[in-house]
C-alpha cells in the first residue's frame, strides 16, 4: 500500500490535498505493470474517463455497481504517479479526482432514512457518464477498425485526355440584357451630373499631371477640351490654374494661330519638333 | 443511346470525376443521349458485379459512386508513398465518435462526455478534413455550436449513410438534477442549416 | 503470392499511381512477395485483355503502363468539365450598349458618359467577338477612333438593323458648351467603310 491512503477525506481543499509535500515513490501493489511500461501506460490515456474505466475494466468490475472507494484510492494513485513522472496533467485529472472525493464523502455520510436511496444515490451521475464513455470508446475503436480511405482503400483514378476536346462557349447576351445595360450606363452618368458638386475639391497638382499626361498620348490638346463642364464651375477653375502653372513652369504652351481662332495646348517638346518641320 | 456504350461511358467517368458522382449527376450527364433511370440503375449495378472480384470495385458512397481499392490491398499499395497514412489519436477517434453517434452535439457536451477539455488542434482537424461541421446551435445562454458529421466523413469510411455506422449502445438516461436540466435543453437545439 | 491476388494488387496499383507504372517499377514493388517477371508479364497480358472492350483500357505507353480512358468516350467525358459560359461584365454590356446606341462614338465619349476609363480589355474582347469595329476617326486633335457595331452584332441579336433596337428614353440634352461642341464633332465623322 502507498502512502495515499484512500480513508484519508480530501475534499476540502482538493488540489492541494494531493500534494502530501513528499513524493510517492512506491508503485500501488496491485499495478503489475513494467516499470518501463508504466509511462507509456499512463501517457496513453485519453483522459480521467479513460483512466477510470481502465481501473474498473482492469479489476473486472461491474460499472453499474461502481465500488467508489477502492476506484478512488487507485485513481488517486495514478494521479500521483503522473505527477511524479511529471506527465503533463491536465487539470481535468484532478476535477475528476474532486469528484471521485465528493461522491466518496456522500457515501460514508449516514443518510437521512426518509430520503429515496435509489434516486439519490451519489454514484449515479457518474456510472452513467462511464457508460456513455464506455460506448463512445467502442464507437472510437470502429473507427480505427473500418476500412479508411488513403489508409486502406484508395480512390481509383484513370487517364483520359478528354480535357483537350472541351469547347470555349462565349458569353450570352440576351437583346434585353442591353438595352437595360444601355439605360443603366445612362442612369449612371445622370448620377454624376447631379452629384458634381458634391465632389471633392480637386487638387491643381494632380491636374496638371493629367493635362501632361494627356499631352503625351494627344500632340495637342484643344483648350476646350481640358476642361470638363461635367466637374462644374470648381473643375474648371482647377484646371484653368493648373494651365497657368504649366506655363509658368514651362511645361506646356497655349498657342492661338489668329484671334478668335481655337486655342490649344502643346507642350514644349511639341513646340520645337513642330518647328523644325 | 445502346446499354453497352452507356456502361463504357459511366464507367469511364467514374474513373476520371474528382468526386464521386451520384446517380442523379450521372442522369444529367447523359441528358442528350435520354437514357432512362432504369437503364442507369441497371448499368450501375452491373458494373458493380463486374468489379466485384478486382482490385478496384464500384462502391456506393455517400457522395455517389467511386472507384476504390480493395481494402486488403491498403498495406501492398501505401508501399507507393514514402509517408505513411496518418493514424489519429485516441482523442481525436473518441470525439469524432461522439460527434458521429451523438449529433447534433456542442463541444461542452463532448466535453462533459470525455471528462476532458477538447483541444482546438483535434476540432480543427477534424473540420479541416472536412469531417464536421456546424449545424446550427443550441439555443441556450452563449449558443453553443452544434457539431454534426458531413458527407466527406461517410465517404472517408465508405458508408452511404449514417445508419451504416456499427452499433453501439444508446446514451443512458440522464439521473441527476443537473443532467436533467441539460437534456431539456437539448431538445431546442436550432438548425441553421 | 498467388497469381489472382497480384492481378488484384497490380490492377489497383495501377488505378491509384499517380504516374504510370513500368514492368520494372512494378516488379520491384513485389520485391517482398518474390514474383517472377514471367508471372508479372502474363498478369499484365491478362489484365489488358480483361479490359479490352471496357470504357478504360490498359495502355502502355512511353514511361509505363496506365490505365485510361478509350479515345471515342472523349466527346462525353469532356462534359464533365465542360463549364457554364461565362457573362460578361456589366461594364462590358454598357460599353457595347452604348456603342450600338450612339455610334459612331468614341472610346472617349464612352468613357464620358460612364464616368469610368473604358478597359483596352473590352474593346478587345467586343472586337474579337466580331460585334465592334472602327469605322473612321473623328476630325479632332488626337483623330480618335470611331466605333461601330457590325453585321454579326444585328445577326447575333437577330436584328434586321440597328432601327430594331429596343427603344430607350434619350439621353437628356446636354447644355454643356462642351455637349455641344461633342455634338458638331460627331457629325464631321468620317466613315471609312
Amino acid at each position: 500500500m502507498s502512502s495515499a491512503d484512500a480513508s484519508t477525506p480530501q475534499q476540502q481543499s482538493l488540489p492541494l490535498g494531493f500534494v502530501r509535500g513528499e513524493p510517492v515513490i512506491d508503485k500501488p501493489e496491485d499495478l503489475y505493470i513494467p516499470p518501463d511500461a508504466l509511462e507509456l501506460i499512463l501517457e496513453s490515456f485519453s483522459g480521467p474517463m479513460d483512466l477510470l474505466l481502465y481501473l474498473i475494466r482492469r479489476q473486472k468490475l461491474d460499472i453499474v455497481d461502481l465500488p467508489i472507494l477502492p476506484i478512488t484510492r487507485q485513481y488517486m494513485e495514478y494521479v500521483e504517479m503522473m505527477k511524479d513522472l511529471k506527465l503533463e496533467l491536465a487539470a481535468d485529472y484532478l476535477v475528476m479526482a474532486a469528484m471521485l472525493a465528493e461522491i466518496k464523502s456522500r457515501m460514508l455520510l449516514p443518510r437521512p432514512p426518509a430520503e429515496d436511496e435509489e434516486e439519490h444515490d451519489p454514484r449515479a451521475e457518474l456510472v452513467r457518464r462511464l457508460q456513455e464513455y464506455e460506448s463512445i470508446r467502442q464507437g472510437a475503436q470502429h473507427f480505427d477498425a473500418m476500412p479508411q480511405t488513403g489508409r486502406d482503400n484508395f480512390v481509383a483514378q484513370a487517364m483520359t485526355d478528354a480535357q483537350e476536346l472541351i469547347e470555349q462557349h462565349l458569353p450570352e447576351v440576351a437583346l434585353a440584357e442591353l438595352a437595360l445595360a444601355f439605360s443603366q450606363a445612362l442612369a449612371h452618368a445622370k448620377l454624376q451630373n447631379h452629384h458634381q458638386v458634391q465632389r471633392e475639391k480637386l487638387s491643381t497638382r494632380e491636374r496638371m499631371s493629367r493635362i501632361l499626361d494627356l499631352l503625351q498620348s494627344n500632340q495637342r490638346l484643344r483648350f476646350a477640351d481640358i476642361f470638363e463642364p461635367s466637374e462644374g464651375k470648381a473643375g474648371v477653375v482647377v484646371s484653368f490654374l493648373a494651365i497657368l502653372e504649366l506655363v509658368k513652369e514651362a511645361l506646356i504652351e497655349v498657342v492661338q494661330v489668329d484671334a478668335f481662332s481655337e486655342i490649344h495646348v502643346t507642350n514644349r517638346e511639341q513646340i520645337y519638333a513642330d518647328s523644325t518641320t | 443511346m445502346q446499354t453497352p456504350q452507356l456502361k463504357q461511358a459511366i464507367e469511364a467517368l467514374l474513373f476520371v470525376a474528382e468526386q464521386p458522382l451520384t446517380e442523379t449527376q450521372l442522369f444529367e450527364h447523359f441528358s442528350e443521349e435520354s437514357i432512362s433511370r432504369k437503364q442507369l440503375k441497371e448499368v450501375l449495378s452491373e458494373l458493380q458485379s463486374d468489379y466485384q472480384e478486382r482490385g478496384v470495385q464500384l462502391t456506393l458512397v455517400a457522395s455517389g459512386y467511386r472507384f476504390q481499392t480493395r481494402a486488403e490491398l491498403g498495406g501492398i499499395i501505401s508501399r507507393l508513398w514514402q509517408e505513411k497514412p496518418p493514424r489519429y489519436s485516441q482523442a481525436l477517434l473518441e470525439t469524432l465518435a461522439l460527434i458521429a453517434y451523438r449529433q447534433p452535439i456542442t463541444r461542452g457536451d463532448i466535453e462533459e462526455i470525455r471528462g476532458v477539455s477538447v483541444s482546438s488542434n483535434i476540432m480543427k482537424t477534424l473540420q479541416e478534413r472536412g469531417w464536421i461541421k456546424v449545424v446550427g446551435h443550441r439555443e441556450v445562454p452563449g449558443r453553443p455550436q452544434l457539431y454534426a458529421t458531413t458527407n466527406e466523413f461517410l465517404d472517408y469510411f465508405s458508408l452511404q449513410d449514417l445508419s451504416e455506422l456499427p452499433a453501439i449502445p444508446e446514451a443512458p438516461e440522464k439521473v441527476s438534477p443537473k443532467g436533467a436540466a441539460v437534456q431539456t435543453t437539448a431538445e431546442t437545439a436550432t438548425n441553421t442549416e
